[in-house]
């Protein structure tokens, strides 16, 4: 292969990488830090994205619309977590049905508020250009997917190793009661934090609309992506996910060149191969002794 | 056992055979199915309620012992061989990939188990010539244990019931066996189950092969059952129903599960004939459950029951509740 | 500085403290002993708001604190060393130093402040380990990391059960000195203790406590005078 | 003749050099106590001779069989038993469950799986014998965590004893318990038969000084001083690392 | 069907319909519920002197799922016949117990070419198209018009497989020649590799069989990568469909290929349909609901001819068909049980800030599915 296509499907593996990292990004903190397996993510991502959908419609420009959906998302994510969520700490299955149920429920009124054939969120006028990328067109939409996967990643790095809420969070998680009785209000942080997850989630459905399309279905598709990236890169850790999203990016990317007749199972190959090295994922923490 | 107890079963089994009275000829066949299903969300209800081993690739061995069948029997037609070479065929499986993946826990088993099974649907998916490729495949073969082909719903509803109590009492002799509480012990806390002695390892592979072989039997009943076997039946969409079943039904009891099954199996058919709004309302019921039956119909009756109990003892604060796992089941030794 | 009075506290339907009252004047430090599910520890968590009781009133600095949620009592300024350290695991020492770390609302003058530096000092290991986890020190490590823990939450009440739970010797000692040291600028302790001696040198006030109720009360000297509560209800 | 050896462990966290060319003999029946500040390395070592953790270096061998290397449950099929400095029990089990499980672990039968558990008739007498001796029969049917804090760290020892093993490691069994419970402990140690051996981990001099036949005191993870109580009582060295120099805290007994 | 004695005057017609109404098919399925029920409304939700009721089943695209609600349908509600499926696993799971049952089935979608051939049976009739017809009719025009060295791209599930072997035949048959083949996986959200390889092979245009969101998404990425304008894209009806060029937009501007409906054909029914049709929906038919629409109308025309519900006499009418679609005059091949179809060649053109069809010929007449596999496609 001509090493400018090499450099060219790396670029596709990265933006890929980038996209799937969005995506991710809202779920390595509810699933990863908060420990709450959450199912309901693919639903947070296709409120976001319906809401935009038909606030864009309404012709209210892009940026706003992405704002105002991603605000809306996040009261939804505190609305679900207080009402829901809070009672069912440390309980994972429960959560498992708890979430499973509200994601066949905002599923299905998405459907029936918006119908269920496919829609498209358009590309902000902006950013509708193809960049000449060494001979080959490259979206300019992508360059700025990479640009955000990046903000994201140092946003969450901030989170985790600058503020304390990291910490009180896995705090939260290993032992609430003490932590409680230490002074702090941790209802309230996981509150905010699951909304910001779930904010997340809106956003990456903003984001992503334009090049993954919004269909109802598409939930859990990015469910199902959301939980191999957090797994493969390991659990409790932005650094997993980041680089989880780029390894699943590219090699994914480069097998449908290489490996084309094992595009439908790559990206579990890849899954198997870093569990079975890696138990804990890729910078996942080890289970505490 | 208590006599109590002892009626109960006996009533259990009395009801299960004596079902077809009161059912139409298409209730027999739904029933026939939710059997076989609650067979296969029972075997997993085992590793996750007792071992704590939660998998979304159990389809994988269930999907095994349909396709062994159906593959097969194009060249055998013995229902006992076909129905030991499923079993088998899904034990030898679900062995080796337990060698590999127990040593995984939590969300990484969840999903390492995922990834396997759908490598197995992709290849059940992508080998057309062998396995009739994405639109699976016919089985033709009847079912004949010997005594002459079963052909009548009602037989095979028979065949079904036995299989599912068959199961059933198997499994609680096992959980009841010092084999099976050193796997409950296991999921309670496998580093002192170590200390004192167990080799964990080997129980958990030993659960998980028992479990993967009753999935691969209540696969192969399946093939004879629908006479028709898909990739679908190893995707993990159909591993992740299952898991909502258990849950749904009760985690860390051995009835729940299959009860899970059922009440999953039969809303949806029928809910889902109604309405097309049918997932709100499935989404609905999942959320309450969770709210007020600790997520499972056994332990929402089981918290009834409680209550009905501590109201009739007045005086007393309110009920505790029950510790998971130990909740209502009857027929509990 | 705390009252309680009459206080009842239930898990479930089981009753365990039975009309529990006491008093812990400013600066003191008031020693719990009792035997193994005496109701120590429950009396403990009543007062942190964990088990909130159900009966009676508890008084700290002449306010109701019953039935406030656990982080709001503990803003008040009551700070806890738990029994069994329940130490963060997945938190590094340090973050488990400074997850709760603030600042006591009020600067009285001679009260020290309690950082990660006065820390440190006190115990030395807990430095040079900081960039472990929690849970990779020694048991002992541990009951010092939660002493550390709650001191940096600069309380003004301290309740301690069990701290010198799988110390050594010389190292409990130290937290004898560390209470009188405590007393000194002001604190008040409620400690619970198994290690009757340590109790005895840094208590005020001993309390016996029974089958959730107190069934003794006295001077440590009293106490030590005293063979007979000693062996029924201590056992020794 | 020497029941356990430990021949020059060493073991490390990543890096972090815990345990630094230990050696320890423990002879049959003798009851020998293992002392050091905290942090020396104490619990470290046990988990090294009962495979807990894997060792770098060195051999640990129980009556002549080596078992480092070996899987942990290999320890107690060799007639070792353990207790943890943390609680380490099934915390949503019952007394009597926990208790059922320890002693089963050793059974021949631990493998069967046709025959209810009730039915081991010999099993359920040993689990009630012990809880009856143990003061917990009352509490047979209580879930773990419902236990006061002393009450599981007795039940964590009784698990330990429940495998009737020949080679007791016990590590700070009397912390957390009353003084009470602690003398019954003690108790319980000086009247073990000698056919028991033990090794104990222990914070409490009292409590040291009225079993030990010899005591081994290790310091940032060598052996420091090895010998007969006395000696240990009178060095100076081990009164200023370890002791304390200060006001007698401690009655002697 | 056979179990019910049926037949009475004023008795209602049952019909089954067992669709996918969630998931990926939704649409589809939506599409030909519309067909349907616009047909019935038309006619007085009758057929003959009897009413009509429909039953819709949700088979959630799951073959599993389909034979039970078939059960359900057929055991328990008793329905005369069944309108099928969408997905073709789903119609191979239905054809064993439909021989068995001996109730007629109207394939309103499902495309799987076997159905016509080895699979096929006396009882499932196809109003919709094959996959086989669906491949072959654009090669010839767009190997004389657009270019001769293809590209060509389609799912890796059987639909795919056997579109393009259909297309790759008549395609080299017309002197062109494919010089790659992509198979990306069903459900592909990022086709950058297989654009970048488009743009690195230089082929003289691009071939695709995509449907749904995949189509949407591919069409658009098309774009943004550049290619629009640059290398021609054709391929299936799919791609000139207003469930795909609605959602896709300007990127569909251009697309050529062959289909069997476009809402501007020029025939009397079809111009009653479309203005009856945007009169009750408020849009423009596609041609889902074109199958949806026949496949009531075939129903209702089979049961007047033969003054029955019984499946013995229905399969005789049903052999010989002909009725007038809104795809023109058809006529069902009685020797594969599909319809000979009329094939048009279209090109997707921007109007109004719409995507329309532009019709450009014909490609072919009565296009029938041969009788029996091509030699080359087994
Ligand atoms: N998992 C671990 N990872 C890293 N370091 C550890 C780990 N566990 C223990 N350590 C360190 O190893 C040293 C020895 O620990 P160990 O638990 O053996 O001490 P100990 O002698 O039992 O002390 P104590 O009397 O306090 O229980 C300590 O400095 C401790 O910090
Ligand atoms: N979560 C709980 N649920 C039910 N009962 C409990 C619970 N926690 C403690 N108890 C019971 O309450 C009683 C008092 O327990 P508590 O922990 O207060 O004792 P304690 O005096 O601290 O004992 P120790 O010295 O052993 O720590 C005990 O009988 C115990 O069994
Ligand atoms: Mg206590
Ligand atoms: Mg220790």
């Amino acid at each position: 292969m001509v090493t400018s296509s090499l450099l060219m499907h790396i670029l596709n593996g990265l933006a890929y990488g980038m996209l799937l990292f969005m995506i991710a990004a809202g779920l390595s903190i509810i699933f990863g830090l908060m420990n709450v397996v959450n199912l309901a993510h693919g639903a947070f991502y296709l409120a976001g994205v319906y809401i935009a959908y038909s606030l864009v419609a309404r012709h209210m420009g892009f940026w706003p619309s992405l704002l105002v959906s991603v605000a809306v998302v996040a009261i939804l994510g505190v609305l679900v977590e207080k009402w829901l969520l809070e009672r069912v700490y440390g309980r994972e299955l429960e959560q498992v049905l708890l979430t499973f149920g509200l994601s066949f429920i905002f599923a299905d009124l998405v459907e029936w508020i918006w119908g269920s054939s496919p829609l498209t969120l358009p590309v902000p006028e902006a950013l509708d250009v193809s960049l000449n990328v060494g001979g080959m067109m490259f979206p300019a939409y992508r360059i700025f997917v990479i640009l955000v996967g990046c903000l994201l990643a140092v946003l969450l790095w901030y989170i985790e190793s600058k503020t304390r809420i990291g910490a009180i969070i896995r705090a939260g998680v290993d032992d609430r009661e003490m932590l409680s009785a230490l002074g702090i209000n941790i209802n309230v942080v996981f509150t905010c934090m699951f909304a910001v997850g779930a904010a997340l989630a809106g956003l990456s459905g903003v984001l992503g609309g334009p090049i993954m399309g919004m269909y109802v279905g598409i939930d859990a598709e990015i469910l199902v992506s959301s939980l191999v990236i957090v797994v493969v890169g390991g659990l409790g850790t932005w650094k997993g996910a980041f680089i989880g999203a780029i390894v699943i990016g590219v090699v994914d990317t480069l097998g449908r060149v290489w490996f084309p007749s094992f595009t439908m199972a790559m990206v579990f190959l890849i899954m198997i191969a870093v569990l079975l090295m890696k138990p804990n994922g890729l910078f996942g923490r080890g289970a505490a002794a | 056992m208590k006599k109590e107890t002892v009626a109960l079963h006996v009533a259990f089994v009395a009801a299960t055979m004596l079902l077809p009275l009161i059912l139409t000829s298409y209730g027999l066949k739904l029933t026939s199915e939710v059997l076989i299903i609650a067979m296969f969300v029972m075997s997993l209800g085992l590793i996750i309620g007792f071992a704590g081993l939660v998998s979304l690739g159990h389809a994988a061995f269930f999907g095994i012992g349909a396709y062994t069948v159906a593959l097969i029997s194009e060249h055998v037609d013995n229902t006992w061989l076909l129905l030991i070479a499923a079993v088998v065929t899904a034990g030898i499986v679900a062995f080796l990939s337990g060698l590999m993946f127990i040593r995984s826990s939590g969300a990484y088993f969840l999903m390492i188990t995922l990834a396997f099974g759908q490598m197995l649907y992709a290849i059940a998916y992508k080998m057309e010539g062998v396995t009739g490729g994405a639109d699976g495949k016919a089985v033709s073969e009847s079912f004949n244990l010997g005594f002459g082909a079963i052909e009548s719903r009602l037989a095979f509803y028979y065949v079904a019931a036995a299989a599912f109590l068959a199961c059933y009492y198997l499994l609680r002799v096992f959980l009841s066996s010092p084999l099976g509480k050193g796997v409950r012990g296991i999921k309670e806390n496998e580093s002192r189950m170590t200390a004192l002695g167990y080799n964990t390892h080997l129980y958990k592979l030993t659960v998980y092969s028992l479990s993967g072989m009753m999935a691969g039997f209540a696969g192969a009943l399946y093939a004879y059952f629908n006479q028709y076997i898909s990739p679908d039946l190893l995707h993990w969409m159909f591993s992740g129903q299952a898991l909502i079943m258990v849950i749904v039904g009760g985690v860390g009891t051995l009835l729940g599960p299959a009860i899970g099954a059922g009440f999953f199996v039969i809303l949806q058919n029928y809910i889902s004939s109604y309405t097309e709004r049918w997932p709100i309302i499935m989404g609905l019921l999942f959320v309450c459950l969770v709210l007020y039956g600790r997520g499972g119909v056994i332990h929402l009756a089981s918290l009834v029951w409680s209550h009905l109990q501590s109201k009739r003892r007045t005086g007393r604060e309110k009920s505790v509740l029950p510790k998971e796992g130990s909740g209502f089941e009857s027929l509990k030794g | 500085m705390l009252k309680l009075d009459r206080v009842h506290t239930y898990y479930g339907n089981s009753h365990i403290l039975q009309g529990l009252s006491f008093e812990v004047p400013t600066g003191t430090c008031v020693a719990l002993l009792g035997r193994n599910g005496a109701g120590k520890t429950t009396t403990i968590h009543s007062i942190a708001g964990l088990t909130p009781p159900r009966q009676g009133t508890i008084a700290y600095r002449d306010k109701s604190i019953s039935g406030l949620p656990p982080h709001h009592i503990a803003r008040l300024g009551i700070g806890l060393v738990p029994q069994g350290r329940r130490i963060f695991p997945s938190l590094t020492i340090r973050e488990n130093l400074t997850v709760s770390a603030r600042d006591s609302g009020d600067t009285e003058a001679g009260r020290k402040r309690w950082d990660l530096e006065a820390v440190y000092d006190l115990f030395p290991i807990l430095k040079e380990r900081e960039h472990n986890r929690g849970t990779q020190l020694s048991g002992g490590q541990q009951q010092m990391l939660a002493i550390g823990r709650a001191l940096m939450t600069n309380p003004r009440f301290l309740l301690m059960d069990e701290p010198s739970e799988g110390l050594a010797p010389v190292i409990i000692e130290q937290v004898g000195e560390i209470i009188d040291r405590l007393k000194k600028t002001g604190l008040s302790i409620l400690l619970v203790e198994q290690n009757l001696y340590l109790a005895c040198s840094v208590a005020d006030e001993v309390l016996v406590m029974n089958k959730g109720q107190v069934v003794w009360q006295g001077s440590p000297q009293e106490l030590l005078a005293n063979q007979d509560i000693q062996h029924q209800y201590l056992g020794v | 003749m020497s029941l356990l050896k430990v021949e020059r462990v060493h073991k490390s966290y990543n890096g972090l050099q815990v345990l630094k060319n230990v050696s320890l003999d423990v002879q049959a029946g003798e009851r020998h106590v293992l002392i050091g500040p905290n942090g020396a390395g104490k619990t470290t070592l046990f988990h090294c001779m009962t495979g807990t953790l894997p060792i770098d270096e060195g051999v640990v061998t129980v009556n002549g069989r080596q078992i480092s290397g070996l899987p942990p449950y290999t320890a107690v099929r060799v007639g070792m038993a353990r207790t943890f400095q943390k609680n380490n029990l099934f915390d949503n089990l019952t007394v009597e469950e926990n208790l059922h499980l320890a002693i089963a672990a050793c059974k021949p039968y631990r493998f069967h799986f046709f025959k209810p558990f009730y039915k081991y008739t010999d099993l359920l007498e040993e689990a009630e014998q012990l809880l009856k001796q143990w003061d917990l029969w009352e509490r047979r049917a209580c879930v773990v965590n419902q236990l006061s804090y002393g009450e599981q760290r007795l039940l964590e020892l009784l698990l330990a004893l429940a495998s009737k093993p020949r080679l007791l490691l016990l590590d700070e069994p009397t912390s957390g318990m009353s003084p009470a419970e602690t003398a019954q402990t003690t108790r319980l140690m000086q009247s073990m038969p000698r056919s028991i051996t033990l090794l104990v981990i222990e914070h409490d001099m009292d409590v040291v000084f009225s079993i030990a036949d010899r005591i081994t005191v290790l310091h940032h993870g060598e052996v420091f001083l090895s010998g007969a109580p006395e000696e240990i009582r009178g060095d100076e060295r081990v009164k200023e690392i370890y002791f304390g120099g200060g006001a007698p805290l401690y009655a002697e007994a | 069907g056979s179990q019910t004695a049926s037949g009475g005057e004023g008795e209602p017609v049952k019909i089954g319909a067992i669709l996918s109404f969630s998931g990926n098919f939704a649409p589809l399925s939506e599409s030909i519920k519309e067909g349907m029920e616009l047909y019935f409304e038309l006619h007085g939700n009758q057929i003959g002197n009897r009413p009509v009721t429909i039953k819709y089943e949700d088979d959630e695209a799951n073959p599993q799922v389909a034979l039970r609600k078939y059960r359900q349908l057929v055991d328990s509600e008793k329905v005369d016949l069944l309108v099928g499926p969408i997905s073709s696993s789903v119609v191979y799971a239905l054809r064993d117990v439909i021989e068995k049952d001996k109730i007629v089935l109207i394939d309103a979608n499902a495309a799987a070419n076997d159905i016509s051939w080895d699979k096929k049976s006396d009882y499932i009739y196809r109003v919709s198209i094959s996959n086989w017809q669906d491949g072959t009719p654009g090669a010839a025009y767009i190997a004389q018009h657009v270019g001769k060295r293809a590209y060509v791209l389609a799912p890796d599930y059987p639909a795919g497989h056997e579109t393009i072997q259909a297309f790759k035949e008549a395609f080299t048959k017309a002197g062109g020649q494919v010089i790659k083949e992509a198979w990306p996986k069903l459900g592909t959200n990022d086709y950058a590799t297989y654009l970048t390889e488009i743009l690195e092979t230089k082929p003289d245009l691009v071939f695709s069989f995509l449907s749904g969101t995949d189509a949407i998404r591919f069409v658009q990425q098309y774009e943004q990568f550049g290619l629009n304008g640059r290398i021609p894209l054709t391929g299936t009806q799919e791609f000139l469909d207003p469930l795909v060029t609605d959602p896709a937009g300007k990127a569909a501007e251009g697309i050529i290929g062959a289909t069997m409906y476009t809402a501007s054909l020029d025939n009397p029914t079809n111009k009653a349909f479309v203005e009856e049709f945007t009169k009750k929906y408020k849009e423009t038919p596609n041609y889902f609901n074109v199958q949806g629409y026949d496949a009531a109308q075939v129903i209702a025309k089979a049961i007047e001819t033969a003054g029955s519900t019984k499946s013995e006499e229905l399969i005789k009418v049903l052999k010989t068909i002909t009725f007038s679609s809104p795809r023109g005059e058809l006529a069902m091949d009685p020797n594969t049980h599909n319809l000979a179809l009329d094939m048009y060649v279209a090109k997707n053109v921007w109007k109004d800030g719409k995507i329309e069809q532009e019709i450009m010929g014909i490609a072919a007449k009565g296009l029938k599915i041969p009788e029996t596999p091509p030699a080359a496609s087994k």
